[in-house]
């Protein structure tokens, strides 16, 4: 698709969300140095093309699950960055009240059904999805982000033989940033991730190159409109590359990745690369794209005062929201002398 | 109410029609139910009788699937937190493994995780094959592990009647059951109430009451602990046979209520010994009625080791009347010394 | 290959083979339906020209992992028949002392390393024994058998994408007979099985005639001398059908097989085919091949006899075995005053 | 014998070097395996370092996978039935699950399917990386769910000799054998003999001798209870401090023995409550020295609830030195009536 075609609005809307990403996760970095958010976090840097080419591929109501590379999911598909970066802190206001943590990020409100710190174990979540929206045949589409480390995950096939088999609208996107760690796919992938889609009777996609913003629209708009035309799965993949180490202040001894390899790959920077390609089609001008940088690096200040501002949650939080019916030990609960909670803490501690 | 004979089989085939019947959003989805291998999905077993679930409602809704466990379970999930109420049926419990991690880090897990934006109303039915000759791989019975794992729930029906009005309330639930149906327990048969009726998690049944001893059971051990309480009686030992029914929540109440009057306890449970279900019961009256206890807490249970597929080497392996009966002379008669001596 | 190039040795062990296989499942089936066999049985009667071609293919030392429809397997692999039968009856003469039965045969003398009653779930095991030949340098070639159903296990797909990367000497080889148990393959596969290899780097083949014998025995040696060659694994899918129900003594109420679609495979009898193969060859005369039809049916016989006179083994047997270092209780056992199978009575039950 | 300062982590890369040299059969498989990024694989962190595995062993012997848990389990259990000793570094504990199947119905049925035609000599490290702020997905502690399959052997060292010790034993052992590493222990350091030792397997240690009150306590329920001890000492209480160091097979007699003295239990146990090893512990107690026994035996463990990401969420359900010392206070101090009477 050219940008004519696409529109300006959507045009603008792209580079502003993958600026979110870029943004959003640079302050995460930093933060992990700081010692202001516990554990690490995985970043999307160099990745933003690729997220929200996907994303911006899916309508409001869609749905999507993701991976430990987790923020670029809910952030591309228009989740509010306060409560994410609230999340990444553990505070109550946390987009999911503290409890979930960088690796877990879900926003139900945009169809954001949750990231896995489990490796591949979130495809079967949104073939699951796709299983409902065809039972109820309200149209909506879902979408499994996944890295090439997960394509050898056994689920995938599982998963991509049901929805072939059902015509399940569902999207498999293969975020192929070429490593899984600290290991290079092409030592332990037999083949190409996006060719295992033809065996499965359903259509793959090998998008070379992802660092392009359009690109990848154009190959996920093709596939979310086969699925949500009722003629099922498609299989996306996306060669692209991570920018920084697999999770911020992670070192190893070895240096699994080419310097060169590190460099060429630096050069094709998508928001830089779509930027210029912006200017160049005339669908804005530096100035504004300046302004545009600007509003949205205090869309992301404004995310970290509120994640500093805000409280953490009560110690009694810990022990809410694992059941919808919750019951507590039966004979504290059912005397009513004692709520769950205390029984809890009298049990557990 | 109207009752009618129902086996353990069929009660649970008339509470999935009824809730088919309540709710559009309930779903069946599993390996051969089309053709209702497994007894469950039509009230007969042939498609020209009436009564056959693919009939009355169709493959968008009754959904065979390939042996690909892993992903039935996680679309299961995926679309009981987007909208459905699914029922899966896996067959045998043996079968459970393959979706481990679906279970335990999606299932379980998701609604805590993400602070309580989802709901996952899903049923995991299965069905344990021991005592049948089946061997290794078709004999376990997985419940304590399940039950070691926060956010499940977990239901080990024991008679017609429960099966119905324990899966009635697992498909109302919104949280994800799991029910483990044992096999041997298929034929039984009682009157039971054709209307709908669900029975509550976490309350036990009284099967049969007592003064002297409390034999907690579970799955097959519930009638055997009853014909170990019959053959009991005439030797004057009068035996409380409680069977919790669901075993998360467990009615830790009742057990604890009958112990403080028997001041006794056996625990019967098929499943493994080493932290199964009868080592959780035993802990918590360990914990919570030490001062009403007169004697050890005895445990009948599966030795740990695997399950022999030979006649000859099978059956004794599981509680059973004799065993029971045995466990229960030992802590009715013994004073403490005596066994502490015994080791 | 032909016949002449084969010789007419290995052509006959191959009938023999397939004999053995009919007539020992004749037996079992007929043993389950007077009660001299617990629980059932899965017979390959109809497919023992997939399973001998397969076997055939391998050395005696290579090995072999199977699933429940578990007796072809072994024998066809050159097991002898009294200790399977045992085996299936519960004996202690069994092949394994009574505590597999029947979906649980191995017999490591000949490189059986195990049926397995879970779909899919020995297809790694082979892999692993392929791992093992390919470090310890042996030589030794591994093959995994499978059904249609058990090719939409997960596994399945882990295994040859480890396998294909490093060139594991395993050959995967599915018995497609078209139906997993009520279901209809066509109705739960997307895509074309054989075709799936491809997308894992590796050589897939679609042997369309399952039921002729050279036809199967040639593609798998063929996949088995690349692994030899250490050129790693090859999937091999056999077209092929069971004449009987999955397993003896199920009656469903539905007829999920077309009776005329039944018919036109009963024709096709692997054993009927190969023998006018060998008389129109040459390779033997109607009277040799009556011969050695009584051989097996001999040998069959015997074989029952062996399994009804031998005697269960001591219930005690139910607690040997579980480990190579047992330790029973070890508050017990290091008393020495009782055995491990005491120990284990008293607790038990 | 020469000893030198290890860590926890280094102990366990030193017994990997030590059972690669003294067999060819060892192999190590598992993800990032090469590049050392768990700690184990190497002696120093970088591979020019001497001691690196994969210079020393190459890439027959050092194989780095693909994620692909379920079939790394299987393939290491098909390689060790045909003659290597395989390693396997599943990383985190949390990703066990994927594997559950070849764990239950392969790696531990084989043998006994098979009847003993093979032996299993496999060792599945992970490391539990609870307390780390890790979430839900990270934090398991599943051991317990593996003591209720037949057929395994379960590591928990606590300390660094031991984990080296242990392993060593594990890798000789032909039985597959899974250890659970806590994380929260890597960075504990203490003198360590260089050269080769064993630690047996069923032989419990009693890390502090007490004569009021048992603790047997696992993992970093160690530790904990040690300080725990150390401050119920200056209140008069003399606690005995036990590590079963293997849950399968588990020493009873050494926690038996010592509850015949003290007459109380306590169990200190970070897996989650129900069907935990502190069930098991309990039970065994309750069945085998009841008459010993004095009060209620008291499980400190994770309440029945998932991992909270949050720093304010997480610490304070696992058991640490006040919980520890609370329960002690609660079976020391109180009598049974009092406690029956709470509830
Ligand atoms: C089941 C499972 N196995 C292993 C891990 C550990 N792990 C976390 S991320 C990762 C690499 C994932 O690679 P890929 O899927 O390519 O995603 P990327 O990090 O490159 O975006 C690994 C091995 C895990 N979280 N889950
Ligand atoms: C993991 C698992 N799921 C389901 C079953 C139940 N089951 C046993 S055989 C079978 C059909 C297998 O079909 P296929 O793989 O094609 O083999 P076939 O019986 O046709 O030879 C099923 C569903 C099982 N044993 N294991
Ligand atoms: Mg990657
Ligand atoms: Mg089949």
């Amino acid at each position: 698709m050219d940008l004519a075609a696409m529109g300006s609005t959507t045009a603008l809307e792209a580079q502003r969300r993958m600026l979110r990403i870029r943004r959003f996760d640079e302050r995460a970095s930093k933060m992990v140095k700081r010692g202001q958010i516990p554990g690490t976090v995985h970043t999307s840097i160099g990745q933003e093309a690729q997220v929200v080419g996907a994303t911006m591929a899916l309508g409001d109501d869609d749905y999507m699950t993701g991976n430990h590379r987790s923020h670029g999911h809910p952030i591309g598909k228009g989740s509010p960055l306060g409560p994410l970066m609230a999340e990444l802190v553990g505070k109550g206001t946390g987009v999911c009240g503290g409890k979930g943590g960088s690796l877990h990020l879900a926003d139900f409100n945009v169809g954001s059904l949750g990231e896995s710190g489990i490796v591949g174990s979130s495809i079967p979540i949104a073939t699951g999805a796709a299983l409902s929206s065809k039972v109820l045949g309200n149209g909506r589409v879902s979408l499994a982000f996944f890295g090439d480390g997960a394509a050898n995950q056994g689920c995938l096939y599982e998963a991509m033989n049901m929805a072939g088999t059902w015509d399940l609208p569902v999207v498999f996107l293969c975020e192929n940033n070429q490593y899984a760690l600290s290991t290079p796919a092409h030592t332990v992938t037999s083949g190409v991730i996006a060719e295992r889609a033809a065996g499965f009777g359903i259509p793959g996609v090998r998008v070379e190159d992802g660092q392009d913003f359009l690109a990848v629209f154009d190959a996920v708009t093709e596939a979310v409109e086969r699925a949500r035309r009722g003629e099922g799965p498609t299989l996306v993949e996306v060669v692209t590359y991570r920018f920084n180490e697999h999770s911020e202040g992670l070192r190893l001894g070895v240096d699994y990745r080419d310097a060169a390899e590190k460099a060429s790959w630096l050069e094709k920077d998508p928001i830089v690369l779509f930027r210029k390609h912006l200017v160049t089609e005339g669908v804005a001008t530096d100035d504004e794209l300046d302004a545009l940088e600007r509003e949205v690096d205090a869309e992301v200040e404004e995310a970290f005062e509120f994640s500093q501002t805000s409280p953490f949650p009560d110690p009694s939080v810990a022990f809410a929201d694992l059941y919808t019916e919750p019951f507590g030990p039966t004979h504290l609960s059912r005397d009513g002398a004692k709520s769950a909670e205390q029984a809890f803490s009298t049990i557990g501690a | 109410m109207a009752k009618s004979t129902m086996s353990f089989l069929g009660a649970i085939g008339a509470a999935q029609k009824e809730a088919m019947d309540a709710d559009e959003r309930v779903v069946i989805i599993g390996e051969d139910v089309e053709a209702n291998v497994y007894g469950t999905t039509g009230a007969g077993k042939s498609r020209k009788d009436k009564g056959d679930f693919l009939q009355m409602y169709g493959r968008n809704r009754i959904r065979n699937t390939p042996i690909s466990e892993e992903v039935i379970v996680g679309a299961a999930a995926g679309a009981a937190m987007t909208g459905l109420r699914p029922i899966v049926d896996l067959s045998y419990s043996s079968f459970l493994y393959m979706a481990m991690d679906q279970f335990v880090n999606q299932v379980a897990k998701n609604r805590y995780m993400f602070g309580g934006q989802a709901s996952m109303p899903v049923v995991f039915r299965s069905a344990m094959f021991y005592g049948l000759n089946t061997g290794a791989h078709h004999s376990d019975r997985p419940y304590p592990m399940f039950m070691n794992v926060p956010g499940l729930k977990i239901v080990v029906p024991a008679s017609p009647s429960d099966a119905k009005g324990l899966l009635r309330t697992a498909i109302d639930s919104d949280d994800p059951v799991l029910t483990f149906e044992a096999c041997m327990l298929w034929g039984l048969k009682e009157e039971v109430e054709e209307d709908e009726y669900r029975i509550p998690f976490g309350v036990a049944r009284t099967v049969r009451e007592g003064t002297d001893v409390t034999v907690v059971a579970i799955a097959t051990a519930v009638p055997e602990a009853v014909k170990a309480a019959d053959a009991l009686a005439e030797e004057g030992i009068s035996v409380e046979v409680i069977d919790p029914r669901t075993l998360v929540p467990l009615d830790s109440r009742a057990v604890l209520e009958s112990v403080a009057k028997t001041g006794r306890l056996v625990v019967a449970d098929p499943a493994h010994k080493t932290c199964g279900a009868a080592a959780e019961i035993s802990a918590i009256v360990a914990e919570e009625a030490f001062d009403a206890l007169k004697a050890p807490i005895a445990r009948v249970v599966t030795p740990d080791t695997q399950i022999p597929f030979s006649p000859a080497l099978e059956k004794q392996l599981y509680p059973n009347r004799e065993s029971i009966a045995d466990a229960v002379r030992r802590v009715a008669g013994a004073r403490p010394r005596q066994l502490a001596d015994a080791r």
